[in-house]
């Protein structure tokens, strides 16, 4: 990512920016965040189609802030993440420089965070062949076999809150888990106790969440904890025609229709 | 640990017929933090209530739950005790032992146990209730009475006189209502004009009342005390200030074959129009609907001659913005118009006419000068027939309900006809008579007695026209169902009282219920008549129910008194019900994190945005902040809030969370 | 003393399974779920996995369960009563397969779980383990136990350690302790005498990449780097590093109160989480992710050598390989000795 | 053995629901006692964790009700509501919660006879399905033996 890294050592060089959050190569075949501060750090900005990590989860952390102004190499998920994290007033174009990268793999550098909406907004989230396939594959299942599958599946998470951690809209400085007056979720990791917790999660996620997955990546027992996110993004589309990340802060969630189809309020 | 005392009430009998309210008292006195736990028979009572005084000053408590009838009873009461007693009254909860218990269960042990359980739940919430005060808010002491019936005229006329500013709004180009198209009143038969239009002029002239005749309420915001309401003044094509209300304009209207709604169709008016001669104000209207000029873009005849050069065709409707204090809504009734009813004729008979349209023709000012003429041929008609309940008490036409009015004006109508048609005959058709209310029992028997009203008691099963007669057939139930059929010349019609068209919308621009008839719905139907559940709204006359002139009039005066009381105080106390942000200590200050998604989650906009500086002025986090006076306590930001940043007071995390842990675990 | 050695034929370990099951006794071996490796109770032996380079988690949760209850209350008029757990109940375990790095691992845990407090459920649950330890012929770039004083085919920890002798070939099995005796004595035909087989060529090729002393001593002079800053920028703040990790011993205690009825429990908790050093007056002291860091590593290299004359790590590499973010310990630790003071 | 008597938990607004429920007592309309109400300022304050720990603490069925669209006493407390009820009542669903035991309901100040409807048919249908032991047993405390995968 040739004119990257050039663009990058400009924007350090002339310290428009104090820190430029791209990837670069980890360990064998993995890549990983790299904040170069230095215009000799951007010499290791790589991109290539194993750079999925969210950088956008970077955005919002304390120590990465107190740098100063940065700009990020930030692919079409991160830029969703982007808006709707402006859309809830964590960032804006004062602290951020978005360096977009096209799903073609192409440069694209906005002025604003306007920019960056228009640019999303010409995507319309999509999930997967495969998780389609899993959602269905669930939906055709009866409520008890889908309760058993999640029972199964939730059990082994030991709440690492590697999900948390890694997704970009988990920002928030006291997690409702972390809440204890009243003690909604258990802390400890029981059956219940992670069930709830990934229930909650997915609630404070719907009409907010992205889809890129972090959460999924993160885990390292590969809970498809992602299915739930993915299935409450399309019931959002099912019922409220879907949403998609914006500055106008319509949120779905927050917001309603008087005429909201339901069919099952008595 | 806390010292809370619990009072289970027997209510008479009404909670201690099914429940074991010794047993419920045992048992919450054996829960953790229950300093006091007693049954009495009446708790609302001086005795009741002393016995709670005492109990806090005696044992020291810091938490009473009175588990007796409704709160939306009498949490008041209650509170207001726990008060004088000297604990603060929002450490007082209710449990709900009759409505919700006692009434609607049978006797025996699961009822009891319900009981048990409800009062542990409200003992349990108490534990975490805080200490709360009231939050003091202004009140704008500007009353709006939205319609110029009798009861909104008696509304703002008592309103007025006790001082305050009223604006009164009326949808017509005049105030009076039904009121000013009826022609006798019952059950004194003197002049329903005579007694009104003082009234009216009265309205216009007083200081305090500000009167927008053909002016609508566009939206209401806000809340007792504090309502900003834009009223849309529908434009009269026409400089009020400059009109003298000669009426040249009226009588040189080419257009001159509208029907006239004051007159029930009955009689005819023009484009521009004053509906009645003693029209308040006596200003016309351009009915655009109908006005050649509007329509076809040429005629202007009014301009013309009009000496003063009133006419502003170019006007448009003016929307008035006013900060309000209060609320009367007297927006009346109507009656159902005889297409309803197929069996009668579908309203294809001229001579088949509502009660208002005979109120019409009875009237000195009406089409035929008080004459009774029927509309079909203006004869004279020498056998009439009236008809109550039509539509009224018939759940298969969907108004199970009774008019109330119809059998007293019936009575009148048939009055008035005899009095005016000697040799006439007349016949009513009834259910029941209903004449309670002072002198009207007897107004009836004057009816039939010295009158000569034939009063059939049975129901027209149809009517049809067999050579110039309407064939009324029925049946004569006092009579052993002997089928009757009449030969008449005219049918009169006491077509149910309905709600007005677009009650509905009305009650939700107002944010009040209403019942399934779409009349507007009072607080309680014995002790708050005239109470919406809104507070600072009220109501007057027919717009909650079918309601005569006396009964509008005592109502109208009920409301006026209710915004009196209201105004009479400068600052307004509110229950500290509402949502709160947290604070904490540096360096966390508060556990939001300004996402501000709850701002648009706020029906009330109340949520606004708090910067948080350090010593230096520099902006640290902005976080979310509550707005006390423009909250209004329903939480819906608290159940969105992600980080539980904002609770509501009465109703907190900790407090709701724990009833529910309270119902569902043993203590 | 000299050790036990034992052949065992590799088809016959199918057989030993099966009389230990026979035995009544829980099994918890590796199976492969979603490309991770996970231990589970066992009930037979097919699908236990071999030839994996390491387990997804460590298999400590056997002696110190992710979260364990420790008494049950109920409230009355009289008092509160309380029941303890029932040492009893707590059943007799074969760990199978665990790698000779997760052996040693559950010696630095009953380090920490017996220094100045003795800590009676954990003993416990040890004393009904036997630790059947499969040895290494395989390793990645994660693997560093050589470099903290292990390796491959390291006995320490193992009650019978087992070594494959060659692909496809029979196991060496060492019976280390009386533990393992007394499987040898259910299952006798299984083992067979040998007491010339050697392990070492079998063994997988685990370099040295640092010395853990030399890590300590730079330690004890590097609280105040900007290197732990560097290093942790990258890190998120999850718990998933401790929660594989064979020696993390930190828990929280929680109540769970149910009315008059409650319970206690305890859980992992991990030293990466902001809120774990959290004051309720608002202040923390590990206020920043490096602080976190910092605390991890020296907690490890420095403070557990001094206060238990043990390392707090078996360079399992599990951490690097769940680090959703790459953090990899390795290579930070090679940095630190780099660094020049 | 007893015949199974359900658990019912009724989540409702202060201003409708509640106020109907004061009016089927008024009106002594009889209905189940198996029912038990906490009453909330409006449906929009009812958060959906408390549907949840109700099932936690032993509840076999709930009843969330609130006012008629439009008639929200805080304009529209109950179309918030109402969407999240949406989203939650299809998450739940996903994720095997039974659906069936939970019942929303518009039930007005005026309704007193549509509150008993709603608690004797709720009552009845959950009698039906018997107890709710699926979700009870993940509801165990954390067990002595190991549990771990």
């Amino acid at each position: 990512m040739v004119d990257l890294i050039k663009r990058a050592k400009e924007l350090l060089e002339s310290s428009a920016v104090k820190v430029v959050i791209g990837y670069e190569q980890g360990t064998g075949n993995k890549t990983r965040a790299l904040f170069a501060e230095k215009a000799e750090d951007a010499d290791k900005l790589i991109f290539d189609s194993r750079c999925v990590q969210n950088l956008a989860a970077y955005i919002t952390k304390k120590e990465v802030k107190e740098k100063g102004k940065m700009a990020v190499a930030a692919t079409l998920p991160v830029m969703r993440s982007i808006i709707q994290l402006a859309a809830e007033f964590q960032v804006n174009d004062n602290n951020l420089l978005v360096l977009g990268i096209t799903p073609e793999s192409k440069l694209i550098e906005f002025a604003n965070l306007i920019e960056v909406e228009t640019f999303v907004h010409q995507y319309q989230i999509e999930i997967d062949v495969r998780n389609k396939e899993m959602l269905d594959k669930l939906e055709k299942m009866t409520q008890s076999e889908r309760w058993k599958f999640w029972t199964d599946e939730l059990a082994p998470c030991f709440k690492c809150y590697a999900c948390r951690a890694a997704c970009p809209m988990c920002y928030c400085s006291r997690c409702t888990v972390d809440f204890n007056q009243p003690q909604w979720i258990p802390v400890a990791s029981t059956e219940l106790g992670n069930l709830e917790w990934h229930m909650m999660r997915a609630i404070h996620l719907t009409g907010r969440c992205i889809d890129c997955d972090a959460c999924y990546n993160a885990c390292p027992l590969s809970i498809p904890i992602n299915l739930l996110t993915k299935k409450m993004l399309t019931d959002a589309k099912e019922h409220f025609g879907g949403y998609q990340p914006s500055l106008k802060g319509d949120h779905l969630m927050s917001t309603y229709k008087p005429d909201d189809k339901e069919n099952f309020i008595q | 640990m806390s010292k809370i005392g619990v009072f289970v009430c027997h209510c008479g009998e009404n909670i201690s017929a099914t429940v074991d309210c010794a047993k419920v008292a045992e048992t919450a006195a054996n829960y953790d933090g229950v300093a006091f736990s007693v049954d009495y028979k009446y708790m609302c009572s001086d005795p009741g209530q002393n016995l709670i005084k005492s109990a806090i000053k005696e044992k020291g408590l810091d938490g009473v739950v009175v588990a007796s009838c409704s709160p939306r009873m009498h949490e008041p009461t209650f509170r207001k005790a726990c008060a004088e007693a000297g604990l603060n009254p929002f450490m007082c909860e209710m449990a709900n032992l009759r409505e919700h218990c006692s009434w609607v269960h049978e006797k025996g042990e699961a009822t009891t146990q319900k009981a048990i359980d409800l009062v542990r739940m409200l003992v349990e919430k108490v534990k975490y209730n805080h200490s709360l005060s009231e939050i003091k808010v202004p009140v704008t002491k500007t009353a709006l009475v939205i319609g110029g019936g009798i009861a909104g005229i008696q509304a703002s006329l008592d309103i007025a006189n006790t001082g305050h500013k009223v604006i009164l709004i009326e949808k017509d180009p005049s105030i009076g209502g039904h009121m000013s198209q009826l022609s006798e009143t019952f059950p004194t038969l003197d002049c329903s004009q005579c007694i009104l239009t003082p009234r009216m002029v009265e309205v216009a002239q007083h200081p305090n009342i500000t009167l927008y005749t053909y002016a609508e309420l566009e939206s209401l915001e806000g809340f007792i005390g504090n309502f900003k309401v834009k009223i849309r003044k529908k434009s009269k094509s026409l400089d009020e200030k400059l009109c003298t209300g000669c009426g040249m304009c009226t009588t040189k209207c080419p257009v001159k074959k509208i029907p006239s709604e004051f007159n029930e169709g009955l009689g005819k008016r023009t484009a521009i129009y004053v509906p009645f001669p003693q029209a308040v104000p006596n200003k016309p209207v351009i009915d655009r609907k109908n006005c050649t000029y509007y329509i076809k873009g040429k005629c202007k005849v009014c301009e013309i001659v009009c000496p003063t050069g009133a006419i502003r065709f170019d006007q448009e409707d003016e929307i008035v913005e006013k900060e309000i204090g209060a609320i009367v809504i007297a927006t009346g009734f109507t009656v159902k118009q005889p297409d309803f009813f197929p069996e009668y004729g579908y309203g294809k008979y001229a001579d088949v006419i509502t009660g208002l349209q005979f109120e019409r023709l009875a009237s000195a000012s009406g089409p035929t000068l008080g004459e009774i003429r029927r509309p079909s041929d203006g004869k004279v008609p020498q056998k009439i027939v009236f008809l109550a309940c039509a539509g009224s008490r018939d759940p298969a036409k969907g108004i199970p309900y009774c008019s109330k009015i119809c059998c007293m004006y019936i009575a009148k109508h048939a009055m008035l006809y005899q009095h005016k048609v000697h040799d006439g005959k007349s016949y009513v058709f009834y259910m029941d008579i209903r004449a309670g209310g002072k002198q009207y029992e007897e107004f009836v028997r004057r009816a039939i007695e010295d009158d000569g009203v034939n009063y059939v008691r049975g129901r027209v099963s149809k009517i049809y026209e067999k050579n110039g007669k309407l064939i009324v057939s029925g049946v004569d139930t006092l009579l052993n169902a002997m089928p009757v059929e009449i030969e008449a010349d005219m049918v009169v019609l006491a077509t149910a009282g309905v709600a007005n068209e677009g009650a509905e919308e009305l009650a939700q621009k107002l944010h009040i219920s209403y019942d399934p008839y779409k009349f507007f719905a009072e607080a309680h139907p014995k002790l708050k008549p005239v109470e919406t559940n809104t507070a600072g709204i009220f109501l007057a006359g027919a717009c909650q129910a079918p309601r005569d002139i006396p009964e509008s009039v005592a109502m109208a005066s009920g409301a006026a008194v209710k915004v009196a009381g209201l105004f009479s105080q400068d600052e307004l106390t509110r229950e500290p019900i509402i949502a709160v942000v947290n604070r904490q200590a540096a360096p966390v200050y508060s556990s939001c994190v300004g996402c501000f998604l709850c701002v648009s989650a706020c029906p009330y906009q109340a949520i606004e945005k708090e910067e948080i500086k350090n010593r230096s002025g520099e902006v640290i986090k902005s976080v979310a902040k509550v707005n006390p006076g423009l909250c209004q306590g329903c939480g819906t930001c608290v159940a969105f809030c992600r980080t539980k940043s904002i609770d509501i007071q009465g109703y907190t995390h900790e407090q709701m969370y724990t009833e529910v842990m309270a119902l569902l675990n043993e203590y | 003393m000299n050790i036990d050695k034992r052949l065992v034929r590799k088809d016959s370990l199918e057989k030993l399974f099966d009389i230990l099951k026979q035995n009544s006794k829980k099994i918890y071996a590796p199976f492969s779920k979603d490309g991770k490796t996970i231990f589970k109770d066992a009930e037979s032996f097919g699908g236990i996995l071999t030839g994996y380079v390491q387990t997804t988690e460590s298999s400590k949760d056997i002696v110190f369960p992710r979260t364990e209850k420790i008494l049950d209350y109920t409230k009355s008029k009289e008092g509160m009563s309380v029941k303890g757990i029932d040492l009893k109940d707590i059943p007799d375990v074969i760990l199978w397969g665990v790698r000779p790095c997760d052996a040693i691992g559950i010696g630095e845990l009953s380090s920490i779980f017996n220094w100045d407090y003795k800590d009676e459920i954990y003993n416990n649950r040890l004393s009904k383990v036997t630790v059947f330890g499969f040895s290494c012929y395989k390793s990645d770039d994660y693997c560093f136990c050589t470099s903290v004083g292990g390796n491959p085919g390291n006995t320490t920890g193992s009650d019978i350690l087992f070594t494959r002798l060659g692909e496809n070939g029979d196991y060496l099995a060492e019976v280390l302790t009386e533990k393992g005796e007394s499987v040898v004595s259910i299952a006798p035909g299984i083992f067979e005498k040998s007491e010339t087989a050697e392990k070492e060529k079998f063994l997988a090729e685990v370099p040295v990449k640092f010395n853990h002393e030399e890590i300590k001593e730079k330690l004890d002079k590097f609280f105040e780097s900007n290197e732990w800053v560097k290093q942790s920028l990258r890190c998120l703040g999850c718990g998933a590093c401790a929660y594989v990790c064979p020696t993390c011993a930190c828990f929280d205690i929680q109540d769970e109160a149910h009315g008059k009825r409650g319970s206690r429990t305890r859980c992992w908790d991990s030293c990466g989480f902001s809120h774990f050093t959290l004051h309720t007056s608002g202040h923390n002291p590990r206020d920043i992710q490096s602080a976190r860091w910092r605390q991890r590593i020296m907690h490890k290299f420095s403070y557990m050598p001094e206060r238990l004359s043990v390392y707090g790590c078996t360079g399992c590499g599990r951490c690097s390989r769940a680090c959703p973010v790459d953090m990899n310990i390795l290579e930070n630790l090679i940095s630190i000795q780099e660094v020049t003071l | 053995m007893a015949e199974f008597e359900p658990k019912i938990v009724a989540f409702v607004c202060n201003w409708c629901t509640y106020a109907g429920a004061d009016l089927t007592g008024t009106s002594r309309i009889k209905y189940a006692s198996n029912v038990r109400i906490v009453r909330f300022p409006c449906t929009g304050r009812i958060d959906y964790m408390l549907l949840v720990k109700a099932f936690d603490e032993g509840a076999d069925g709930i009843i969330v009700s609130g006012c008629h669209p439009n008639d929200c006493h805080y304009t529209s407390g109950n179309f918030h509501a109402r969407r999240r009820w949406i989203m939650f009542r299809s998450l739940c669903d996903f994720m095997g919660i039974d659906t069936n035991r939970i019942k929303f309901s518009w039930v007005s100040a005026a309704e007193g006879a549509k509150w008993a409807d709603i608690v004797n048919a709720t009552v009845a249908s959950i009698s039906e399905l018997g107890p709710y032991s699926e979700y009870r047993k993940v509801v165990k405390y954390p067990e002595m033996e190991v549990n771990n995968g």
